[in-house]
Order: structure tokens, then C-alpha cells, then sequence
């Protein structure tokens, strides 16, 4: 019983959508339904008597490990400092100002083939990319480059660091190896 | 070496990971102390090996060949007499420095497999993968948030972005129908100011590679109706380009 | 101290990185260091003693409820997905990044005796390695090191919780220790 508790318990964790009974059951076809559902009944009510900051909610017809709604503020907190990734809009746009900088957005869209207005303006806000001056042409376009913030979010020590397209290219034209054998 | 040998080597053709894990198997199949290697029974073996793969008409990394005149070497001068007087400084094992790279690419095969060993993510642990209530709320991120991207991936954009173009550009010309009179039209105007013009004064700063693709199109035609020559002073030299007429 | 624990808890729950001490000291500022250790320390050691289905791991820095590595089989058969595995080739380029790092391609080659780098394409691309940085030799190379992702997949607190090298022990330079939360 205990090692089948410890099972479910793992399964409910590891699961990618609350975890129906059936799928336990699925899962441990030795083990009879009654038994499982024992089980489950037990681990609920374990989470439930500990008292501590997370539970086994039964939701959607499956089970799940949630944080006890009095802490929901903590969690909050904490979701304040979650760390932003960048669109694959975003980071061509932000690859193309970088290895083709100083540029100015119509030489962006002419590569990107697409409007870049939004990506600039959170680029812009993210400080990775600044207004370098007016390109001295009809209609004066912003020309724009990267930050020194750019450089320490990739961890550069100047522009010249950045990787270029031929040392790609080295690592692309790699030949395959025959067969690729599994660590098991 | 005889044929029970041979197969044994067939089976173990494509497990090693380059000369020095083939070494390693070698050293470790004869039960061969590895500070003290016999140069020549290891080296014939190797050679046997690269003779096998040849035979089997596959691929051989260059490194293979490399390794094999290393042992060569190695074995030849461990033929050569001792030195009459022994010199000041004790003459260093000629085997010395393949033994050290063996015994390091040995711990490190170890601290692979160690690596492969580890409970693994994905593999033997799991973590929480399921949405949580609060994630599905928008974030309320300020601008010094982090920014979790890898330069790698800033490179791997670009380089996409690259190569899409090398593409978009030929579909163009399709599209605009670019008409290959006009750039005849245009080496002939050309060749009319100069005298003469090689393939690259002819291109300019334009690059293109549909440009560079037209522009030899137009001179295949151009030779073709004798409006223009060609000529070169040797083999892969550079092609000049003359009017066929004087005007 | 019962409620910091049950925070604490619900924020490892919550948080879907591994969640570091900075991060709960920044949820917790009333709260002292020290005392966020000792609540760390007893959460790790209560779920050790439990014996059940998931644990409290160190890992890349930080803190992540995991499934019990002997459980694993039991939750490969609830998950669809087959883990990506990695060639010996590939471990072997990536075990001696992790030990020599900072390192170049160069000198992974002349460990290995062959060409690196379609096993060093591979890794980046699964974020086992970074571009760490250029070195300021002629030819400036790239540098590579491993990732917080690579302490991740192998269930690993910090690069010294690899073990020493056999051969090279005299070779290792001591790594210095990283911040302890079970010690206190």
C-alpha cells in the first residue's frame, strides 16, 4: 500500500493535466480500483491533516497538487519576479539590430519581410535597444543599435564578441554521426 | 592476423567514439599495462583496424589516419639505439604524451558515462508540468525583469532570417519577371563606355545571387548571338569581356 | 516558523524554475536569511524522512519538488513523450565542458581526438552549453561552460556536485563551495 501511495503520489506530480483515475489505474493494471481509490483517499487526507503549504485538490474530475489558498498572496509575490522571455519576433528583430547596427526600421522590415513598430517598441522598453540618432536621408528615420544592457543579458563584453555567422555556419556543417546511440 | 580477429573488429567498427577510444578497446583487449604499451603489437592492430573499415568502403574520420602516424612515429623511434652517453636530463618516453592523452580521455569516457548515470530529467525524475491557477494571471513584470535568452539563440535567429533570404531573393525574380533583355541591354550599354569588362566589374557592389545568376545568363546569351567575346589569358583565370564589334 | 515552512513550500510548488534562496528572502523580507535556511533545511529533511512519491531536490541553485528517481519507470508509463537522449559522443563533449570550463573547441577536440562540433551544436541547441564569452588569444574563440538547464537535467545542486575526476584528481583544482542550505 505504501509503495502504491508513493506511485500515485509521484504520477499526480509529474502529471501534465489533473490525473483521472483511470490513468491511474492505466498505469498499475495489478493493482484492483478499489485499492487506488483507497489510496488517493489516503493521500488526501495526509496533505489535508499536515497542514502545509501545499494540498491534493481534486479538480476537473482528476487530482492535482495545489499551493493552500490562504498563501495565494505569497505566490503572487512571487510571480511578480517571473523572468520574461523573448518572442522569435522579437529576438530576429533584436538579431538583425544587433549584427546589422546602425539600421534604421525600414532596412529591418525589408530583411524581417514584415512589420517590426511592435517588436522595436518592446525592445525598447526591455533597454536591449536605443535610438542612436536621425539617419540624414528625406523623412530623417531613427536609426537604431543596441544597449549595454543588451550586452550583459547575453554576457558580451563588447560587440565584437558576438558570434559570427561563419562560426555557425563551422558548427552547421558538421557531418552526422551514422547512428546515435541511446544512454540509457 | 587471422579471420577470428577480423569478424571481432567488424562487430565493434562504428562503437568507437575516434582513435583514442579505439586505442583504449585495444590496450584493454590485450590486457595491456597502459604506462607501458607495446607500440608495435598495438599499432599493427590499429592499422588492421583501418584496413577493415576500408574494406567495408566506409567513411574514415581523418583523425583515424592522424592516430596511425602517431603510432608510427612513436613505434619508429622507439626502435632507434639508446644514446651512447646517457644525456644530462633523462630522454622522455617516446610513448609519454600518448599515454597522458589516453589516460585523460579515459577519466573523461568515465565522467561520461557517470553524467549517463545520474538520475535524469525527463528520464527518472519529473517535475510539475501542469498549469497552477495563478499562472494562467497575467504577470505583472516590471522592466527590470530578467530576459532568459541564450546568445546562441540570438545567432540561431539571424542565421535563419539569412538563409531565408538567399530564398525570398530567387522567389522574387519569378515574381517581377525580371526580364533578362534588360540586363543584356544594360552590359551592352556598359561595354559600349569600356572597352572591356570582367564578370566582377560587370556585377559592381550588386552580389546578389540572383544577380550574379542573371548577369552570367545574359553573357551565355550574349556569346551565343556573337554580340560580345570572351576571352581568358589562362585556366580559372579571369574572363574579359569584349565587344564582338568595335563601335 | 510553521507558516514560513508552509510558504516556503507552496512557493517551490508555485514556481516553475527551481526556485533559488534569493527568491524567497526577496517573497519573505521580513524574514531573516538564517531563518529561511532553517525552514529550507527542516522542508528538505521532513520529505527525506516521508520516504513518499515526490522530494525536495537542490538543483541548479535552487529548490524543485521532484519524483523519486526509483519511481521513475512508474511515471514513464503515465508520459507519452520520450526523453530526447543524448549520444555517448555527446556526453562525452558535455562531461568535459562541465569539467574544464571555460573551455574552447579546440581543446575539447584535442581531449576527444575528433572533430566536436556537431555534438557542441546539439548541446546548445538543447541548452546544456552557452557561449560563455571570447578568449583573448589570436583568432579570439568561442568559449563554452555549461548551463543552469544542464544542473537541471542531471539532478544536480552546482557544477561541484560532479564527482572528481579518476585520473586527474591530483590535476582538479578544488572547487569552492557553494552556499549550503542543508548545512545549517
Amino acid at each position: 500500500m505504501e509503495n502504491i501511495k508513493s506511485i500515485i503520489e509521484a504520477l499526480i506530480l509529474a502529471s501534465e493535466a489533473p490525473l483521472v483515475l483511470e490513468k491511474i489505474c492505466a498505469v498499475l493494471p495489478e493493482t484492483g480500483k478499489t485499492l487506488i481509490k483507497e489510496a488517493v483517499g489516503e493521500l488526501i487526507e495526509e496533505y489535508k491533516e499536515r497542514q502545509g503549504g501545499i494540498y491534493l485538490q481534486e479538480v476537473a474530475g482528476g487530482l492535482q497538487f495545489r499551493t493552500r489558498p490562504e498563501l495565494g498572496d505569497w505566490v503572487k509575490k512571487l510571480k511578480s519576479t517571473k523572468p520574461a522571455s523573448l518572442s522569435p519576433a522579437a529576438l530576429e528583430t533584436l538579431a538583425i539590430v544587433a549584427y546589422r547596427q546602425p539600421i534604421v526600421k525600414t532596412e529591418i522590415e525589408s530583411i524581417r519581410g514584415v512589420d517590426v513598430g511592435y517588436q522595436l517598441k518592446g525592445l525598447l522598453e526591455k533597454k536591449l535597444v536605443r535610438i542612436v540618432g536621425r539617419k540624414d536621408v528625406p523623412g530623417k528615420p531613427i536609426i537604431y543599435g543596441t544597449t549595454k544592457r543588451f550586452l550583459e543579458v547575453f554576457n558580451l563584453k563588447d560587440l565584437s564578441g558576438l558570434p559570427t555567422l561563419r562560426e555557425l555556419k563551422e558548427l552547421h556543417e558538421q557531418q552526422e554521426p551514422i547512428e546515435d546511440y541511446s544512454s540509457t | 592476423m587471422n579471420e577470428e580477429h577480423t569478424t571481432d573488429y567488424a562487430i565493434k567498427l562504428d562503437i568507437f567514439e575516434g582513435p583514442l577510444d579505439l586505442l583504449l578497446y585495444l590496450i584493454k583487449k590485450n590486457e595491456i599495462d597502459i604506462y607501458n604499451i607495446p607500440v608495435a603489437l598495438v599499432t599493427e592492430q590499429y592499422l588492421q583496424y583501418l584496413k577493415m573499415i576500408k574494406s567495408l568502403n566506409l567513411d574514415l574520420a581523418g583523425e583515424y589516419l592522424v592516430m596511425a602516424s602517431t603510432l608510427i612515429h612513436i613505434k619508429s623511434k622507439m626502435l632507434l639505439p639508446e644514446p651512447e652517453e646517457p644525456e644530462e636530463e633523462e630522454e622522455e618516453d617516446p610513448r609519454a604524451e600518448l599515454v597522458r592523452q589516453l589516460l585523460e580521455y579515459q577519466a573523461f569516457k568515465e565522467a561520461a558515462t557517470n553524467l549517463g548515470e545520474r538520475p535524469i530529467l525527463e528520464r527518472d525524475v519529473f517535475t510539475r508540468t501542469a498549469f497552477l491557477p495563478e499562472e494562467t494571471e497575467k504577470s505583472t513584470a516590471t522592466e527590470e525583469e530578467l530576459i532568459e535568452v541564450s546568445i546562441f539563440e540570438l545567432i540561431e535567429a539571424f542565421h535563419r532570417l539569412v538563409s531565408r533570404i538567399d530564398k525570398k531573393e530567387l522567389l522574387e525574380i519569378d515574381l517581377e519577371k525580371m526580364s533578362l533583355t534588360d540586363i543584356i541591354n544594360g552590359i551592352m550599354e556598359r561595354l559600349a563606355n569600356e572597352k572591356n569588362l570582367t564578370f566582377d566589374e560587370l556585377l559592381g557592389e550588386r552580389k546578389e545571387r540572383w544577380r550574379i545568376i542573371y548577369t552570367f545568363l545574359a553573357l551565355l546569351e550574349l556569346v551565343k548571338l556573337r554580340m560580345v567575346k570572351a576571352y581568358q589569358t589562362s585556366a580559372f583565370g579571369v574572363i574579359r569581356i569584349f565587344p564582338a564589334v568595335e563601335s
